[in-house]
């Protein structure tokens, strides 16, 4: 019994910093500020963990990720403005609508490997952005969308800086938790696998054009949710968030982060959004100065803040993977 | 007598664990040198620590005399030490004739037709593949491929690591075979093997590598009879 | 009772060659077959027509009784089909247990619902996953460096690490491709000796080798292909005298062969 | 001596800087005019710049700041609708009066009653143009305008004023912001043989759409929004540039006392002559300060807005600005111009 | 039937995608090499522009003055280009790496962060503005031929085209470095083995295909007029989709796929708004990619 707390631990002391320890001192603070900063790094930590498990997981180099966020940000200001429909329904809704256009975005591709698929996500990624921005009658075009609702349900009013904060913290742990899962399950290996060599894992019986599928399915998801959230927390949207520059933010953050490791993508990301804001007291030259960071964290640790193979072994030697040689010989993936 | 190929102590470290922890080696001219050992002992790092490819951490290399130690892997080519590498390393896009001519190096015209003529001729497989992409060839076929471009460099000294891997008896007959005639040509060989046994029948020179370091070392025709090389590396108990 | 695997007419072009010409043959059950040839035979070209990498040009393969030329190779390796490769195909970035655990994915299957939650099938699945690849990884004796990463493991240690994978696909056929290549003769031994345990234990094996020692040592059969064609086939002494695979294969003088 | 701060979001770094450049300068410039006045005994007024660079995120970021931050009482900015709106949502819900120099999408002063802009909106200079050119005779006229929030409006307040006066647009071509290449845009309207062409797009646009134009060979009359009114325009298309009629609030070599005054104080501090846009920024910064001279010292986030709210005549360089009480849109003189010899010249 | 207003729209096109090629050019040649995308390539033929607009400013040079400065100018970049964020990632040999796809993305970002600083430098020294060319320089001037119109950059563009075409095809199949060239990208450690400097060999390509770019950058401000710090972008993105659609090392296949890009642009604007017509280019990209999933004159996957 006791073996189990253990692996519980970490989890649970990741939980209560995000949930209760960051808020109060958000808090204490009592700046709206720093309120929004913390739920922008949380949904570009749901992003880049999402694209993480595309293209650090599963090995496929997409560079169109802005536009799933997108669709996700737009549906869940569509149904939420035209038809009403509340925030706890609206982000499952963008996810799957996310989702849809993940797969549909997978399946013409699904032949293609490394830089062919990476340019054929660059073009779907325009397109959509493109139909964003010109199918005026159905998404306003460049008008946006206004006057999105905050989180409200029943009554109860979470669209203050806690309570915003709150609801994102919620989704982000429970999105975070599901690709960790996937990731760090027997599952993550066959999509390992897949980025590993392909042509070989299909010989191993992986049904490697199902699970591109898949792949895309989650992550597109969970872009899809990070687009809702930021869609109710910033109240307008329009196609200029959804630019390739995004998809290239994230892919930036994931890859300074570590690629294939969540708690890389999430260092990454909140790293990205924090620093260009810590850095507004140099003025001018903070993006000049952002790029530099990148650069040399890069070109020192080429792997990423935090790698995938500690990653790995953290996960494993503090989650019940039990992996330790010679003693108990348990499983990848879960007790 | 001076050799050819001097190498002392030389050590060799990839990442945190060091992989030769001081080798010593001599390689006469015009002779045949094998280095036998295991899987994962470090032949393969020692010929590369010698082509240049790894950054040598201690000790020396000389050839005639002057020492190459981490000269550019392109200045130790030029100075007549060509290598036929350990997974091949051939031009897979590139035809079959390119690879060859890639071979060849800056020597052109004649000198180089001449050389290529001699070249298919101990490889006619080669010759009906001159223009197929060399990455289409069976894997025998690359290994040829792989020794003919190095022979086409003219080394004074020829690294040979595992040639006969993955080739047919005949072949790796005719590898063996084409070892001695290079010799006849004046070519000093390094030969990294498996094959123990045939690579101590044309060797002159033998050593024996355990885990980066020389273990032991002789005339090759004595060490073909050494009980414990026989035990270790010419096994081979097949009932 | 039909063959464990049967080809029939099976060939093979490639632009204007043919690697594979009109081959035909088949595995028993529990045989251990050796397959021989000259370089370029098409020996890799056939293994990959069985394993469906290459769709066949012409002819069929039938595997337990039902075709399977023309599947993908993963519907191939869940039939009971593991196969290594001529130029290893590890992954280098995974950890020697990850590596083996790919293989029981396969045979297990991998569902990413399943996978998301504590028991029931996903505990099962899971239970599954780890116990086939620790026993396949100590059927090689690769148990004790499970989390070390591939890249670190020494040639002769990545060819039982392939060889590990296939077997925890659990598979019916195991064809291997040059496994011994590399190998000095004292490993070609154990190898041998590890061949002839596998096929102990019932698995049948098809293997190409151009190493005569293992093969006519270990072997029940042995086919030989020499330019596409299917030239002998039959008991290690028989192939030993064929003129043909002499002229061919073996060249003048039988010493090595041996 | 009480400091009173303003906060200015506008895109510093990034595609759109130098936009935030000439704000920053005309603002910078307008505080400093105004603290040297003495209009505001006992109080100085200091502005704090925060860059956008263009994006919506950090657009929201700084609005957040800037309600954090107790010495702010009013808002300048951003640049674009899009990171002026999503700012607005927050400005909106905190109460801080926001007013944007530039930000014209229809939708933004309808966020809430904290949202200003002095910008004239499509809804005046569409008519005011389309009246113009139906006046000299052009009936058939095409439109090519940016594909974004406000290339819509100029769009749809052209052609509802057009198809009233009697005129006909014979087609619409938006483009995407990006584009510079404006021959097959050029190709295609030329093969409907209008009378006119409306441009609504950015100078930088404009300046390469006449260059080409030139060079097709399309000898068509064309008309413009003011924002085509900048010296870059003619430093761009030189002679290309020539027999462009466009509209405008503000313009730079105007008689005008306040506009020689801020011109000539503007060209010997920044060594350039100042855009349209620059002018929009010094005129909202006055706006607000007048406000802020107004209540007095004491102002607060809500006493600045009602004051504002009360804008009415204001005198600036773009011309008089009142806020409508109701809609709190802004309604301003627009004068025509066209370009001749390289220079710009009022059509009186 | 001759249809002046079409064939025009062919013209326009072309153009379009001949700047598309220009910068295609150097990029394949760059990617071909290290099988990386040079993400700054844009920003190198940004600086040349930057570089030939500021000569021209100050002396007013002939034509091949300034185009001989631009090369040394891109010659310089491409070579520091690739000490910075290429070279440092050769240090790692060992086979992990090699084969990590952590480290390649990484050699992409790294190419990308150095883009981000050099853009943001030359938007700080000469602000994020379009700056025109002076117009004596500019190759804007309109040439009638009976109802069509072409101006002189055009030509000059069509002629720079050809000409970098032509010379870098001789380059790459008529001499030795072209040899090595080839032989470095198709395999950097065999190529060690034969005695070719690797390291040389790729500065060399770097600095050709940089100077590629940078003339390119040159050409295209004269011929549109000006230049701003973001210009690199959209066609940088574009040349890159093109070298795709051509199998990424195949030179001739980019410079087509980049021309019919561009004629596909120019034709759908024909029938449909400009903001559809760039989602036809990416359309076509993919139609490509899914009948021809390695590029129209990519070869095969390499043999299992
Ligand atoms: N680039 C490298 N990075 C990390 N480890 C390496 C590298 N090269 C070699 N090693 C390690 O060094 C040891 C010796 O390798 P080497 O390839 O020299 O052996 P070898 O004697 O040639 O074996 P084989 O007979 O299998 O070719 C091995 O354990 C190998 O894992
Ligand atoms: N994808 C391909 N494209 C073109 N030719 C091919 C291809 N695959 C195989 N070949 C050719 O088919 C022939 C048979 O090749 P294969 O690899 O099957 O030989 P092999 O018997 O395995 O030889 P080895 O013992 O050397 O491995 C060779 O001549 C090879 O060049
Ligand atoms: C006239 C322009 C400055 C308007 C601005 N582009 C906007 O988004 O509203
Ligand atoms: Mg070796
Ligand atoms: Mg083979």
């Amino acid at each position: 019994m006791s073996k189990r707390i253990l692996p519980l631990a970490l989890p649970l002391v990741v939980a209560l910093a995000v949930l209760v320890l960051v808020p109060a001192l958000l808090q204490a603070s009592g700046s709206g500020y720093l309120f929004r900063v913390s739920i922008t790094a949380m949904i570009f930590a749901i992003l880049a963990a999402s694209l993480n498990f595309i293209t650090g997981v599963a090995g496929l180099l997409s560079l169109g990720h802005a536009a799933f966020y997108g669709i996700g940000a737009y549906a869940a200001a569509l149904l939420a403005t035209q038809h009403g429909v509340p925030f706890l329904l609206t982000i499952p809704l963008a996810g799957v609508a996310a989702a849809i256009g993940g797969v549909l975005v997978a399946l013409p591709t699904m032949r293609l490997v490394s830089i062919y698929f990476a340019v054929a996500t660059l073009g779907m990624g325009e397109i959509i952005h493109g139909t964003l921005l010109n199918w005026v009658d159905f998404t306003r075009g460049p008008m946006g969308i206004p006057a999105i609702p905050s989180f409200k349900v029943f009554g109860l009013d979470l669209s203050g800086n806690l309570g915003s904060y709150l609801v994102v913290a919620v989704v982000m742990l429970a999105s975070l938790w599901v690709l960790h899962r996937l990731t760090h399950s027997y599952y993550g290996n066959a999509l390992r696998a897949l980025r590993e060599d392909d042509q070989c894992a299909d010989s191993m019986g992986i049904d490697v054009v199902r699970l591109k599928g898949e792949v895309f399915a989650i992550a597109c998801f969970f872009a899809g949710v990070a687009g809702a959230l930021w869609a109710h927390t910033t109240g307008y949207i329009s196609p200029n968030d959804f630019r390739f520059g995004e998809s290239i933010l994230v892919l930036a953050m994931i890859v300074v982060g570590g690629l294939g490791s969540l708690p890389g993508a999430v260092i990454g990301a909140v790293l990205l959004i924090v620093l260009p804001e810590a850095l507004r007291p140099v003025g001018d030259v903070r993006m000049i100065v952002v790029g530099c960071v990148m650069f040399f964290s890069i070109l020192l640790l080429p792997k990423g803040l935090f790698g995938e193979v500690s990653a790995l072994n953290l996960v494993r030697s503090s989650f019940g993977g039990g992996w330790k040689a010679g003693t108990a010989r348990q499983s990848i993936g879960w007790r | 007598m001076t050799h050819l190929l001097e190498i002392r102590d030389l050590r060799v470290t990839m990442g945190p664990q060091p992989i030769l922890q001081g080798v010593s080696l001599d390689v006469p001219a015009g002779g045949i040198v094998t280095v036998l050992g295991s899987n994962g002992v470090g032949k393969t790092t020692l010929m590369r620590a010698i082509s240049g490819v790894y950054k040598v951490g201690g000790g020396e290399i000389r050839l005639d005399g002057t020492p190459i130690t981490n000269l550019a892997t392109h200045d130790i080519v030029r100075l007549g030490v060509c290598q036929a590498p350990e997974g091949r390393q051939i031009f897979s896009s590139m035809t079959v004739l390119e690879n060859l001519r890639l071979g060849a190096g800056p020597r052109g015209g004649r000198e180089y037709e001449q050389d290529l003529e001699r070249m298919l001729a101990l490889f006619p497989r080669l010759r009906e593949r001159l223009s197929q992409k060399a990455g289409s060839l069976s894997g025998g076929e690359q290994q040829m491929l792989c020794v003919g471009r190095a022979l086409m460099g003219r080394p004074r000294l020829l690294l040979m690591d595992e040639p006969s891997l993955g080739l047919a008896p005949k072949l790796v007959r005719q590898i063996f075979d084409l070892v001695a005639m290079i010799r006849e040509t004046g070519t000093a060989i390094l030969l990294v093997e498996q094959n123990a046994k045939a690579a101590l029948r044309v060797a002159d020179q033998a050593y024996v590598m355990e885990s980066g370091r020389i273990v032991l070392q002789g005339p090759a025709a004595e060490l073909a009879e050494d009980p414990r090389i026989r035990a270790a590396y010419l096994g081979g108990h097949v009932h | 009772m039909a063959a464990l695997l049967e080809i029939e007419n099976l060939t093979r072009r490639f632009g204007g060659l043919l690697a594979v010409d009109r081959v035909s043959g088949r595995v028993e059950q529990g045989e251990l077959v050796g397959l021989i040839g000259p370089n370029g035979a098409g020996k890799t070209t056939l293994f990959n027509l069985i394993s469906g990498f290459t769709p066949p040009s012409e002819g069929t393969v039938r595997f337990g009784g039902e075709t399977i030329s023309g599947l993908k190779p993963w519907r191939v390796a869940r039939r009971g089909l593991g196969r290594t490769f001529q130029n290893l195909r590890i992954f280098p970035n995974m950890t020697v247990f990850d590596n083996v655990s790919v293989g029981a994915i396969g045979a297990v299957g991998h569902s990413p619902w399943r996978s998301l939650f504590r028991g029931g099938r996903g505990e099962s699945d899971a239970k599954a996953v780890s116990e086939r690849t620790w026993a396949a990884l100590e059927r090689v004796g690769l148990a004790g460096q499970g989390h070390e990463l591939a890249a670190n493991l020494s040639y002769g240690k990545r060819k039982y690490l392939e060889i590990a994978r296939a077997l925890a696909l659990g598979p019916r056929l195991l064809i291997l491709d040059e496994p011994a290549a590399g190998l000095n003769d004292s490993e070609t031994a154990d190898l041998a000796s590890f061949i002839r345990g596998l096929h102990a234990e019932g698995m049948t094996v098809l293997l190409v080798e151009h190493d005569m020692t293992l093969v006519m040592g270990i072997c029940q059969r042995v086919m030989v292909l020499a330019s596409g064609r299917k030239i002998a086939d039959g008991t290690p002494e028989h192939i030993r005298r064929d003129p043909a695979v002499l002229e061919a294969y073996l060249g003048g003088d039988e010493e090595d062969a041996a | 001596q009480k400091t009173i701060a303003l906060g200015y979001q506008a895109p510093l770094t990034g595609e759109m800087s130098q936009y935030g450049e000439v704000f920053r300068n005309s603002a910078t410039l307008a505080v400093e005019q105004f603290n040297k006045s003495g209009k505001l005994p006992g109080a100085t007024v200091v502005l704090k710049f925060e860059d956008s660079k263009n994006d919506a995120k950090e657009g929201v970021n700084i609005a957040k700041k800037f309600v954090d931050d107790p010495e702010i009482v009013g808002v300048l900015g951003d640049f674009s609708s899009t990171v002026s709106m999503a700012a607005a949502q927050v400005y909106a819900q905190a109460g801080l009066p926001q007013l944007s120099q530039t930000a014209s999408h229809p939708d933004y002063v309808k966020i809430s009653e904290w949202q200003f802009r002095n910008i004239t909106t499509q809804a005046y200079e569409g008519p005011f143009v389309a009246k113009w050119a139906l006046g000299e005779g052009k009936k058939k006229i095409a439109v090519i305008a940016i594909q974004n929030d406000w290339g819509q409006s100029v769009v749809s307040n052209f052609k509802d004023a057009v198809e009233k006066g009697g005129g006909q647009v014979t087609s619409v071509e938006f483009y995407n912001p990006g584009n510079r290449d404006f021959r097959t845009i050029l190709t295609k309207v030329a093969r409907e043989k209008p009378d006119a062409i409306y441009l609504g797009m950015f100078d930088e646009d404009g300046a390469s759409l006449l260059q080409q134009r030139r060079q097709l060979n399309v000898q068509i009359p064309t008309y413009a929004t003011s924002s085509l009114y900048s010296p870059k325009l003619i430093a761009l298309a030189g002679p290309s540039s020539d027999g462009l009629k466009l509209s405008t609030t503000f313009a730079a070599d105007s008689p005008e006392p306040v506009v020689k005054a801020y011109v000539d104080e503007y060209q010997s501090r920044y060594k350039a002559i100042p855009t349209m846009f620059a002018a929009q920024a010094y005129d909202a910064t006055n706006i607000m300060l007048a406000a802020i001279a107004k209540v007095g010292p004491t102002v607060d986030r809500k006493t600045l807005r009602d004051a504002l709210a009360q804008t009415a005549g204001f005198p600036g360089v773009t011309g008089e600005t009142t806020f409508d009480p109701q809609t709190r849109e802004p309604t301003k003189q627009l004068a025509r111009m066209e370009i001749k010899g390289g220079q710009f010249a009022l059509v009186k | 039937m001759f249809d002046a207003f079409f064939v025009q729209q062919l013209v326009n096109g072309f153009s379009v995608g001949l700047v598309y090629a220009l910068i295609a050019i150097g990029f394949t040649l760059i990617f071909g090499v290290l099988n990386v995308v040079n993400f700054a390539h844009g920003e190198v033929y940004m600086v040349g522009a930057y570089a030939g607009v500021v000569l021209i400013t100050a002396l007013a040079p002939p034509l091949v003055a300034v185009v001989l400065f631009v090369m040394a100018v891109g010659a310089v970049a491409g070579f520091g280009l690739e000490r910075l964020a290429f070279k440092p990632f050769r240090r790692f040999q060992d086979e992990a790496s090699l084969k990590s796809k952590a480290m390649r993305e990484a050699t992409l970002l790294s190419s990308l962060a150095v883009s981000i600083i050099v853009r943001e430098v030359v938007e700080k020294v000469f602000g994020g503005a379009m700056r025109p060319v002076p117009f004596e320089s500019q190759l804007t001037d309109p040439v009638q031929i009976g109802e069509l119109s072409f101006s002189t950059g055009q030509f000059v563009i069509f002629g720079a085209a050809v000409a970098m075409f032509a010379g870098l095809q001789f380059l790459l199949y008529r001499t030795r470095i072209g040899l090595s060239i080839r032989a470095v990208a198709n395999n950097p450690l065999g190529a060690k083995y034969v005695g070719i400097d690797t390291d040389r060999t790729i500065i060399a390509t770097f600095v050709v295909g940089s100077v590629m770019g940078a003339v390119a950058g040159i050409l295209v401000a004269l011929y549109y007029g000006s230049v701003f710090p973001t210009m690199g972008f959209a066609p940088g993105v574009k040349a890159f989709v093109a070298m795709v659609m051509g199998g990424l090392s195949s030179i001739p296949g980019a410079v087509i796929c980049a021309i019919f890009l561009g004629l596909a642009e120019a034709v759908a604007t024909e029938f449909l708004a400009q903001g559809w017509s760039e989602m036809i280019a990416y359309g076509f990209l993919l139609l490509t990619l899914i009948f021809f999933p390695t590029g129209l004159f990519g070869g095969a996957r390499d043999r299992v």
